[in-house]
């Protein structure tokens, strides 16, 4: 099992013409994702990368069937993309771009809810169970499938995380980024849910950044709901205060968001915090053991 | 309605305006803020007293700094013969706060105010909800000190209000804040600030805001209402759309190094450290920030040249870490991805052989073709460091600065 | 039993110390309806009629425990004081102000029913459940309790039909003007499923007129799900076209909206339509039989 | 997205705007419409249309009236030394339609207009939606033709999207109506179409819109996306807050009697029939007209003196149905609630004594203290007659016209 996608995952890209697009379908397809279309409008009728590409995403639900939507579109048209996908009725929308005005955002979040769908992202790597499907921009050769979820705010962090997790033997069973912007489709705790009812899932590598709340309220939420080991690492304890550290979510502002607070918080619901990026994969070893 | 302390403050990321420039808007939306002139020469300041209602004056230099009262940043003034030399304490001088870092920043302009006599301060600010993905209104009693103070010791005197998504920011969502108010203020009082509190919420939606922010908002001695002091801060993001507004951006008040980077849009944050770091992506790059402290040397700098680094954006990482004179070392660390590691060690030798490096460069590669980038760097006559894991690397770079 | 209101329910009304507000506050004192607070900005610790009157919404709800609102606000206001209502946490709300702008009454309706309200009107004459209380601008003294339900988008015109009930002696349990507005909180579908409900409520009198197609919808339902006798009665059989009648909500426009077409359709329906004001009582008696 | 016939489209109580000032609107907020000068005098069509690119020209009566074209307010000119003429064939006449009642209305003023060269037509309109409670957006390939029809023999070309409520009209909405066109128009047309759906919405928030209709929207033959004929309505209710957009309302092609009530703030609407009737209340005065016509007579008006009815009301009444020379008998039918009857009797009475009324007066009083009423009626010596029941006041009423 895994959470989110697997083998079923039809998938649409939407901007699949546009530079980024093209070249992650290809990526993609490369790690046997179903993509069955792809959105631009005034593209239908195209292929890209063999790919059938439809005008509107009404047209891929009807033609294709898709049910997961990966979206490169551009920020000025990124909301509208998302309000698109679960309009025409996908139920779980990636959003890869990065860069979209927060009030969109706050639009989306209500839209994408009110259409019971589920947004992951934005500026976000996508999701991945490895052996199964990839969905987003991770690389596609250092996963491993296996009984260990990750959840991360972060891309190259994961990507290096990960890495790690494969060289010591830890396999994954879905690694989800959920995005490095204040506001996101999915939380920690949604996803802390879903890995929670998964049978495959054995512990859990929580990757948080400064910034914001998420990593207090998972901690909430483990110390209270969850019941697997979970290993968490918080990038950041050098970070200076009302600073953007890359990620628009990533700031420290009125004394809040630090990473020591995000540490205690996390310790004092007794969760093993790794002190040290360089040997967070035997540091996982030794939370989950060998499985 | 409720009371909640410390889980709502969130900024994002943001263009921060200058208090005239935030007033201005202010104005045009209505809102009543002080009269005051802008001064960039301690000379004009007599002038601008002059014009505008006194004594008191109220000078305030136009810099972003929290807490820029207690560091001399602000100055009231009751002689008219004083303002200059006011004016001339501030301009042409450094602002050092608790939120400026031990550099401060220039101050370049002063704002010169009529004085206002304040019988009561109130707090009203709106910023973005993370967690409940929405604009939050905030309103307290106690105005004119630190907000996160009040929050932290009387968090029932934090008043919210969100506006609904369908209907948006109403007129009874102010009522219900107001008149809470014990005494409660006169009904025109009552009136005005309800208006405020709309035209905030418009300014907020009109301009891409992450945060407005009026501390204090006064009832003068005569009864008026006043936006005393304003803070604005823009949704970076939404600068494709608010173009007039990012044409405000003060670049004058800015650190260098990291106008040149937002130049050649590379994420640059300058820091008082020793050891350059240049990494592909945010998160890894704090990281390794983390990884420098800890092994005792100090992170001369934030930098992520992003998930499409190439030859061109590790070149200009290059020169902007290097224009840093404090840099004594310079920590490479790619994780190739998507991006391969070969095509990263190429992009490197590339741009090392374009600039002159003179401090110790240490190499960290890893990730997808990573063999073939580290036979590419030892293939090269350039001289560095290759690390073969994140500790060797830290471990190397220390000694470097040690 | 009733439906809505009855003795149980605390009335707050909204308006209170305008002239209109004022008024009907002593009328429906004089009815004996639990009016228990008034609401209205800069005049709280005030008392109206003896009706203790608090600034806000929230006030009341807390000091006076009100469960019902009564809005005499003025149109540019109305909308704010529905949604204050709503927000404090009053499950029913009348509106009896009329000349709610339609664009104000699209984001009412949305919000009242995000917040789990009911909303009664704009633009209607409230409701009564004869002998036990009456919320909104209805005449005292000719309604009789009994077993009637009344549901109409008029005002004297109820007052006439509810006469000529009264005078054959079929008493009322419920009378409810929903409104005479094009875009109204309670359709005459609602409050027909409340009567289904209601053991004292034996059949149904059902006022209707040109514009829009409340009569059609109700016709369907009662067909189809409805099991008590419907006698209606349509005006506006003579009302030109594209002129509105009075009422907002009553005009044909491009040919929809006409009362021939809503006699025809409740008749196919197998519902009872009276063709003559001046006998409806003795047709309702016809119809409903003497109980 | 669904295509549903005939239950959506339901105009409210309006302000309809002529042609020419919706297209002022439209020109406002970007949407391209033909070039127009709107003209007064017949004299002047000439030289409007020499400014205007040409031919052909079309000169378009501006009034209120639905199938002007078809009763010859609409000319296609191709010779310029034609256009004073065809302006002549309408500026002060009357144009009569379906939609106008037997008398028309009088054409005050053209529209001389730029002719274009029409590749396709399509229709786009926004209305409330009263059962969704939402503004929804009805889009057809057919345009030019009345909707109607469109909906009642091509359902299937009715397109409909709606706006979230919170959120508003999103650009993928237009595409998800345009993309099911066959063939597809140009991407630029698609792309202007898209701009103007968005830019409709926006209209229709701005100034409280009860329909915007663009019937045809068209693309030329060079491809440019014009809309050609524009209708707005704008919602009553809301004149309190769009005070710039009523003073468009042209009194000029209106009923004189109706806009004297108007400015009674009376409910008058004018008919053609022989009975005047005076009711407190709209439904009753509807349900007292339909008494009326069963009768076998014919209801001269609606009106509906209201629920705050007194002797002033009454009497301006009186004196906006005595000024309706078609009027030989009235009828006043009032049901007493909240305003008694004994009230609304001395009110009668004291609006009958200041008039002189010179057809017979049926008088039936309902309700609360109809009894005392009554008694009021009968004692003075005005002459009248006053009927016991509905019944008998149709009957009475009827014989007087009879």
């Amino acid at each position: 099992m895994s959470i989110l996608v697997d083998e079923n995952s039809r998938v649409v890209i939407q901007g699949i013409s546009g530079r980024r697009g093209s070249f992650h379908t290809k990526q993609m397809l490369g790690y046997n994702t179903n993509i069955a279309a792809g959105v631009r409008p005034g593209k239908g009728g195209q292929r890209v990368e063999g790919v059938p590409v439809f005008n509107t995403m009404v047209e891929a639900v009807q033609e294709e069937g898709v049910n997961v939507s990966c979206i490169f579109v551009p920020p000025p048209f990124a909301a509208d993309s998302i309000m698109e996908a679960a309009s025409a009725g996908v139920k779980l929308i990636i959003c890869i771009t990065e860069g979209i005005p927060v009030l969109d955002m706050v639009n989306v979040v209500s839209f994408v809810r009110s259409r019971g769908a589920i947004l992951i992202g934005p500026n976000c790597p996508g999701i991945i169970s490895p052996g199964k499907t990839m969905v987003g921009i991770m690389p596609r050769r250092m996963h491993r499938q296996g009984d260990i979820g990750v959840i991360s705010r972060s891309g190259t962090l994961t990507y290096e995380v990960v890495y790690q997790l494969t060289e010591v033997g830890l396999g994954q069973s879905t690694c989800i980024g959920i995005g490095g912007d204040p506001i996101i489709g999915i939380s920690f705790i949604d996803v802390l849910a879903m890995f929670k009812e998964d049978n495959e899932t054995r512990g859990i590598l929580l990757i948080g950044e400064i910034g914001g709340k998420e990593e207090e309220y998972a901690a909430k939420y483990i110390k209270e709901e969850f019941n697997k080991p979970v290993l968490a690492f918080i990038a950041g304890r050098t970070a200076p205060t009302n600073k953007r550290m890359g990620h628009a979510g990533a700031i420290i502002s009125r004394g809040m968001g630090k990473a020591e607070d995000k540490i205690k918080t996390l310790q004092d619901a007794g969760i093993t915090v790794a002190q040290d990026l360089c040997s967070i994969g035997k540091k996982a070893l030794e939370v989950m053991g060998h499985g | 309605m409720s009371s909640q302390a410390l889980s709502f403050f969130r900024s994002v990321n943001k263009l921060n305006l200058h208090e005239y420039q935030a007033k201005n808007i202010f104005r045009q939306f209505g809102i009543p803020v002080p009269h005051g002139l802008l001064v960039n020469e301690p000379g004009r300041a007599f002038q601008a007293a002059r014009s505008i209602k006194g004594p008191p004056w109220v000078v305030k230099a136009q810099v972003h700094a929290g807490a820029r009262g207690k560091a001399g940043g602000v100055k009231i003034v009751n002689d008219l013969d004083v303002v200059e030399q006011a004016a001339q304490s501030m301009i042409g001088q450094r602002i050092i706060t608790n939120q400026t870092g031990p550099a401060g920043v220039m101050v370049n302009q002063v704002l010169v105010e009529e004085g206002v006599e304040i019988e009561r301060e109130f707090y009203l600010s709106m910023a973005i909800n993370r967690r409940n993905a929405r604009p939050t209104m905030i309103f307290s009693p106690v105005g004119g000190v630190e907000i996160e103070e009040v929050m932290l010791e009387y968090p029932d005197l934090i008043l919210i209000e969100r506006p609904d998504p369908v209907t948006g920011w109403m007129p009874f969502q102010a009522r219900n804040l107001l008149y809470r108010l014990d005494p409660l203020p006169s009904p025109e009082a009552i009136d005005n600030i309800t208006f405020i509190a709309a035209q905030v919420f418009e300014i907020f939606l009109r301009y891409d805001c992450s945060l407005i922010e009026i501390n204090p908002l006064v009832i003068t001695r005569e009864g008026k209402v006043i936006a005393l002091d304003v803070k604005i801060s823009i949704d970076d993001n939404a600068s494709f759309r608010q173009e007039k507004i990012f044409q405000l951006d003060d670049k004058a008040g800015k650190d260098p190094l990291e106008l040149q980077a937002e130049e050649y849009g590379i994420n640059y944050i300058h820091l008082d450290g020793n050891v350059g770091v240049l990494v592909n992506g945010a998160g890894l790059a704090m990281a390794t920030m983390d990884i420098i402290k800890q092994t005792g040397a100090r992170p001369a700098n934030f930098l992520d040249v992003g998930g499409g680094a190439n030859e061109e954006t590790i070149s200009r990482g290059f020169e902007i870490i290097l224009k840093d004179r404090h840099v004594k070392a310079i920590l490479i660390n790619i994780f190739g991805g998507i991006l391969r590691c070969d095509e990263l060690a190429k992009g490197v030798l590339a741009a090392l052989k374009r600039m002159e490096i003179h401090v110790p460069l240490v190499i960290r590669l890893q990730g997808t073709r990573v063999e073939e980038g580290r036979e590419i760097l030892k293939n090269s006559d350039l001289k560095f460091l290759v690390a073969k894991d994140l500790a060797e690397a830290a471990k190397l770079v220390a000694e470097q600065v040690s």
